[in-house]
């Protein structure tokens, strides 16, 4: 009963959407589409224009562009979509550098900026604006998830991260929850694709945990080197670790891993299993989390879109507060600092028809903030 | 009589004003912040140019020096908009030309420390010594935590300067437009004087130079720090553009970004590096709006022009350099 | 900090300065021989892991991905060499440095057209899967121990070719003086060409080996690109006995830096910054290794004779 | 006796087990040409090399102009007043005759570091390095770049650039390789009116020109100096003879 009205409000919100809006709306979509990182901006920029093409909206353009992973890049875009374009909203940047570079300009420019994945704490804080939502988490949400996990298995953790802000935040973020005792705590370079140096210190330390924070290739070699190094120790990590877009090329190594996250590609809800059909119908692949997150950001717009118009900043970012959309990820809400407060999950990495992903295990959160929230006053 | 560079310089100066100011007229803003990026671009490659083109000297780490100029104004800025002293209980501030000053001598300072051991070295071995002082500096500012990082410094409002309304983007383009012009013209006029003189023998014949009695070392330090204070002066006015500044302004990316834009335009010529800056400029603009492979292409056009186009577009519109 | 440790570390040291051997083996053979310098040689280290990975993931074979990856890699520096390189011998520093970054962008990308914006998977093959025990009681994987031995390998035949075949004979006649074996009747052109793509296999075979204990991505040769600049720059360029030892010193210093500089903080500020300050201090360890070395050698430890 | 310009004394240089430079003493004295001969290899290079300061001997002095030079740089050797043109001619390549003797005449004046005053509108330093051009006639040629000057020309501008640092003694390394017969005459003139400039420590092959010009000639072989002494002197020497000039005669 309670999913069939599930389904009837989904189709409500897809048709309200589906009609036009009073005014016409233009979104600049800045992300990363070559170089190393594009995997993710691939990513983010499909998921969000699955959901632009389900509302089957005429009313709303998107103009996409590459920042090629580079912050100066990224603001002469975010200029050129401001000063030339003439867009409404900014949104798809996926790394918190490049957004400290085109977020806190564009909002002073009276742009609305909706993120896809990027949440550093500098902007959930004290420096919260009305302009900025972010269709995510809060950088420190899954670490969080992956400290108060730990409380419940382990007593002493071996934790480890790059040697840069979101690095810190996430072992912040970690011991602001997990309460035993740490055997070491570990910064790495940024880029750095060798790990036999931290992972004989792994060995050495007694640790009955290791919790890391390693993205993109960062991971996958250190998955790959961990698997081999007759360790055995289990490892965890916060959901972008073992993400769709990695797993593949981390291959068996990552098996049985846990991760926090805020979604999965079994959850069992209409909303989601909709967008899972959907995304792999329309790419053939499985989604990542950045596809959902830039997925909801899309659903969010088109919320707002359908009952205020962009140009009364206002009425548009209340609407856009509501949250009112069907979210794949399940309880969905704003925070008063325009960060989401989700459930969060923990998974482990499993084999699937002969493909990796990710099932769910049990809840860790229950409409979870973050700690930045306080500060904000909007 | 106008000699062919003098008029094709004076056109490219005129067109890098005249662009900005027609677009603003016709609400066109983006393409003034795209003018005054490539002025600012231009300037730091002016800069290297005068220890590339004159010296000889192939720094492969001149991007530390436009990051640390960026540095010099994002840090000032954060603590002159906070109010926390700086070191020694100075204050930070928002005046672009204390901001200038700063950067410039900063960029300086370290241009000389690194100077004084890199040009103990020579050929590739100076090349990959400069990288390896840029790549220093990089990693420093990557995992520094005390000025955000990787993550970089946001200048929340662009610096003032006396008289003008930096935050409008003519205005600010205009600064960045006569400081360019400045820049060029000491170039000119260090190019013509008889340090420019020691400075180009010391690259035509090193033993020639040292035969007549002037120390190559002390030339070639002084003509690098030079150059590093130019580069840091565009590092400053690019954190203000940006209103952002990181530590990608100190990756070896950034030093590649900057020896191209010299050889783009002609290497060791006066307009060169404006030059290059409007074409690369260009180029990136106009490939990044057509196609996600823009950089292949890019790439592409590159080598197209370093194997068969040498001496770059002023090569092609100017003929070959004279030396006097 | 036990012993087993520090020889688990120097362990992992020896294993880095291998690899950075392979890459610096052919960057510093390339310059000796042709005087080129070559930014585009992590780029062929791409090549040879992709290729590996594809090749791999086709027929189910590492082994064959592995030979893979030296034709790829040995093809793809052929054909550079031909239709853009030799173009650049007679050229300054600052040409090839352009040419060869321009390459590099030409390569990423092309790299992403051919194979997507995704990592690739590549594992290690089933026979050196694992880890063996060590004295004191750890473990070490196999791979390792087997990256160790496959660059001990390519050094000792790198030496035999050199000092001991026709084409070394004429690799070293080309380091002393480039004019002379024109002169001696060897076809200069072909002997540069095959230079370039033994150099490009070397490249390859190193992006394949740890393409299978790293991440297969497009800008996967650059970090690796530097480090290899910093190994052949210390040891002197134009010098392969000077890859070697500067590569061995470059990967024993850096993880040492790593391993220890934390640990060394940690006696003077707390652990969590302790952990930044040294992680800092150690990311630059072996750019200031390298200032000191050259402020006090100028051409690196082992000069060649005329570069 | 007046004090030599140049001194030289029991200098030695290795290169490995090679001994390049094997006690060498010569002395350069005011108002003299001194002829330096040897055969190839005898290590006149490596000799010129340690006397300018591109190379540091292992052993022995250096005093120039009543100063030990031994360990100052080339430059620092050049400002003393050690002028000297070379083997294969040396010039700044893309410079104009004019601006290379410019270049001597401004490094005479121990003022590089000016940064904005062009030099070619410093009419003090043109006129200068023009009259240093006309000395050895090249007046005509003063626009053309070095690189595009014939090769008599170029020894003639490197002349020029030693005269505008008004050197206290010359070093000249083989000034008639490669001219013609005319071309070598005329140099020999003019050498023969610059020793009143300064003295000359003259290293030449060319036999014709050194006993025409030289007060004293030293013979080097196998990096010794084996016998010094007038041309006479140096014509009757039996071991000069059967090392050296008995390859000739």
């Amino acid at each position: 009963m309670k999913k069939m009205l599930a389904a009837a409000t989904l189709a409500l919100s897809m048709s309200t959407s589906g009609l036009a809006f009073a005014e016409p709306l233009k979104i600049g979509m800045i992300t990363t589409l070559s170089g190393g990182g594009a995997g993710l901006g691939i990513d983010t920029r499909d998921g969000f224009m699955l959901a632009i093409k389900n509302s089957g909206n005429k009313d709303i353009t998107v103009v996409t562009e590459d920042d090629a992973q580079k912050p100066e890049l990224a603001v002469q875009i975010a200029d050129k979509m401001i000063q030339s374009d003439q867009v409404d909203i900014l949104t798809g940047i996926v790394w918190s550098n490049l957004l400290m570079a085109v977020a806190p300009s564009a909002v002073a420019q009276g742009k609305f900026y909706v993120s896809t994945n990027a949440a550093p704490a500098a902007l959930a804080g004290a420096n919260c604006n009305k302009l900025y939502f972010n269709a995510a988490y809060q950088n420190d949400n899954l670490h969080e998830a992956m400290g108060e996990y730990a409380n419940r298995a382990y007593k002493k953790m071996f934790i480890l991260a790059p040697n840069y802000p979101a690095g810190k935040d996430s072992l912040t973020g970690f011991k602001r929850y997990y309460k035993g005792e740490l055997a070491a705590e570990v910064y790495t370079q940024v880029g750095q694709t060798d790990y036999a140096a931290e992972i004989a210190q792994m060995r050495a330390s007694g640790a009955d945990g290791i919790f890391v924070f390693l993205p993109g290739g960062m991971g996958i070699a250190f998955m790959k080197q961990f698997a081999q190094s007759g360790v055995n120790i289990p490892v965890m990590g916060p959901g972008f670790s073992f993400s769709q877009d990695v797993l593949p090329a981390i291959g068996d190594a990552a098996l049985g891993a846990k991760a926090s996250g805020q979604w999965a590609p079994d959850f069992d809800n209409e909303a989601s299993k909709k967008f899972l059909a959907d995304f792999q119908k329309e790419y053939n692949r499985l989604p990542s989390i950045y596809a959902v997150q830039a997925y909801d950001a899309a659903q969010l717009i088109l919320s707002a879109a359908a009952k205020a118009s962009v140009k009364d900043a206002d009425a548009f970012g209340a609407e856009l507060k509501k949250a009112d959309i069907q979210s794949p990820r399940g309880n969905f809400k704003f925070n008063i600092n325009q960060h989401p407060i989700q459930d969060i999950y923990l998974t482990e990495v499993i084999k699937k028809d002969g493909v990796l992903t990710n099932k769910t295990v049990e809840k860790i959160f229950t409409d979870h903030g973050d700690a930045y929230a306080k500060d904000c006053k909007i | 009589m106008l000699s062919r560079e003098n008029l094709v310089n004076l056109v490219l100066a005129a067109t890098l004003l005249a662009v900005p100011l027609a677009a603003n007229a016709l609400g066109q803003p983006f393409y003034v912040t795209l003018a005054t990026r490539i002025a600012i671009l231009a300037l730091a490659a002016t800069g290297l140019n005068l220890a590339l083109g004159l010296g000889g000297l192939v720094s492969f780490g001149h991007a530390a020096f436009f990051g640390i100029g960026g540095y010099a104004a994002g840090i000032l800025a954060t603590h002159g908009f906070s109010g926390d002293p700086l070191i020694f209980g100075l204050p930070g501030t928002n005046q672009m030309w204390v901001i200038w000053i700063v950067a410039v001598v900063v960029a300086g300072l370290v241009g000389l420390a690194i100077g004084a051991i890199s040009l103990r070295t020579s050929g590739v071995y100076f090349i990959m010594i400069t990288l390896a002082f840029a790549q220093m500096v990089y990693y420093f500012a990557v995992s520094w935590p005390a000025y955000g990082g990787e993550d970089g410094l946001s200048i929340l409002v662009r610096n003032q300067f006396p008289g003008v309304m930096t935050m409008r983007p003519l205005s600010f383009f205009l600064i960045c437009y006569v400081i360019l012009l400045i820049g060029i013209g000491l170039f000119a006029l260090i190019r013509a004087s008889r340090f420019g003189s020691a400075l180009q023998a010391a690259r035509q014949n090193e033993v020639r130079v040292a035969t007549v009695g002037i120390e190559p070392y002390r030339i070639r330090l002084t003509g690098f720090v030079i150059s590093a204070m130019m580069t840091g002066l565009a590092g400053a006015l690019f954190a203000d553009l940006n209103r952002f500044v990181s530590p990608s302004m100190l990756s070896w990316h950034m030093s590649g970004e900057l020896i191209v834009l010299i050889i783009l335009g002609g290497t060791g010529r006066l307009f060169g590096p404006l030059a290059g800056a409007a074409l690369y400029v260009a180029f990136e603009y106009a490939l990044g709006g057509l196609t996600e492979r823009w950089q292949f292409f890019l790439g592409l056009i590159l080598l197209v022009v370093v194997l068969f186009a040498r001496g770059g577009l002023l090569g092609l519109l100017a003929g070959k350099a004279r030396h006097g | 900090m036990t012993v087993a440790l520090a020889l688990e570390q120097l362990l992992n040291g020896l294993q880095l300065g291998v690899m950075l051997f392979l890459m610096a083996a052919g960057l510093t053979l390339i310059f000796g021989v042709m005087g080129l310098i070559n930014l585009a040689h992590g780029s062929l280290y791409m090549v040879g892991a992709f290729a590996c990975a594809a090749t791999a993931a086709w027929t189910g074979s590492f082994w064959i991905g592995l030979v893979a990856s030296l034709i790829a890699a040995a093809a793809a520096g052929a054909i550079v060499e031909l239709v853009v390189i030799r173009r650049l011998y007679d050229r300054d520093h600052l040409d090839q440095v352009l040419a060869t970054f321009a390459l590099i962008l030409m390569f990423s990308e092309g790299m992403r057209w051919l194979f997507g914006s995704f990592p690739l998977y590549l594992d290690i093959p089933p026979l050196l899967q694992g880890a063996v025990p060590l004295p004191g009681g750890t473990e070490y994987p196999v791979y390792r121990l087997a990256i160790i031995a496959a660059g001990a390998l390519v050094a000792f035949g790198l030496y035999l070719l050199i000092s001991g075949t026709r084409l070394g004979m004429r690799i070293r006649a080309g380091e002393s003086d480039r004019e002379m074996i024109g002169a001696l009747g060897v076809d200069i052109r072909t002997l540069y060409t095959v230079v370039f793509a033994l150099g490009a296999a070397l490249a390859g075979f190193a992006g394949a080996m740890v393409g299978a204990i790293q991440s297969v991505q497009v800008g996967m040769g650059e970090p690796v690109l530097i480090l290899a600049f910093v190994v052949i720059v210390i040891g002197g360029i134009g010098s392969i006995k000077g890859a070697l030892l500067g590569a061995l010193l470059v990967g024993v210093t850096d993880t040492m830096g790593r391993f220890l500089l934390p640990k060394l903080m940690a006696l003077f500020v707390p652990p969590a910054q302790a952990g930044m300050i040294g992680g800092a201090a150690a990311s630059m360890l072996i750019y200031i290794v390298m200032a000191v070395i050259l402020a006090v050698k100028p051409r690196g430890l082992f000069p060649a004779a005329h570069a | 006796m007046v004090e030599p310009v140049l001194q030289i004394s029991n200098l030695v240089k290795n290169f490995g087990a090679l001994r390049a430079t094997d006690g060498v003493t010569l002395d350069l004295r005011p108002g003299e040409i001194h002829a330096l001969i040897g055969p190839n290899g005898a290590g006149k290079s490596t000799l010129i090399h340690q006397i300018c300061g591109t190379l540091r001997q292992d052993s022995g002095s250096i005093r120039f102009a009543g100063e030990d030079v031994g360990a100052l740089s080339v430059a620092g050797r050049a400002r003393l007043g050690l002028g000297r043109t070379f083997q294969v001619s040396s010039l700044a390549p893309e410079f104009s005759a004019l601006r290379n003797v410019m270049l001597a005449v401004q490094a005479r004046e121990g003022s590089s570091f000016r940064f904005f005053k062009p030099v070619m509108r410093d009419k003090g330093l043109i006129d200068t390095a023009m009259a240093m051009l006309e000395r050895v006639g090249l007046t005509a040629r003063a626009r053309i770049p070095a690189a595009e000057l014939s090769h008599g020309e170029r020894r003639q501008l490197e002349i020029a650039m030693a005269l505008a640092l008004q050197s206290r003694a010359f070093l000249l390394d083989e000034p008639m390789a490669g001219m013609g017969p005319e071309g070598s005459k005329s140099l020999t003139r003019f050498l023969d009116t610059l020793r009143k400039e300064a003295p000359i420590l003259l290293v030449e092959h060319d036999m014709d020109a050194v006993f025409a010009l030289a007060d004293r000639i030293s013979v080097l072989v196998y990096g010794r100096i084996i016998a010094t002494g007038t041309v006479e002197e140096i014509r009757r020497d039996p071991a000069v003879r059967t090392a050296y000039l008995g390859d000739h005669a």
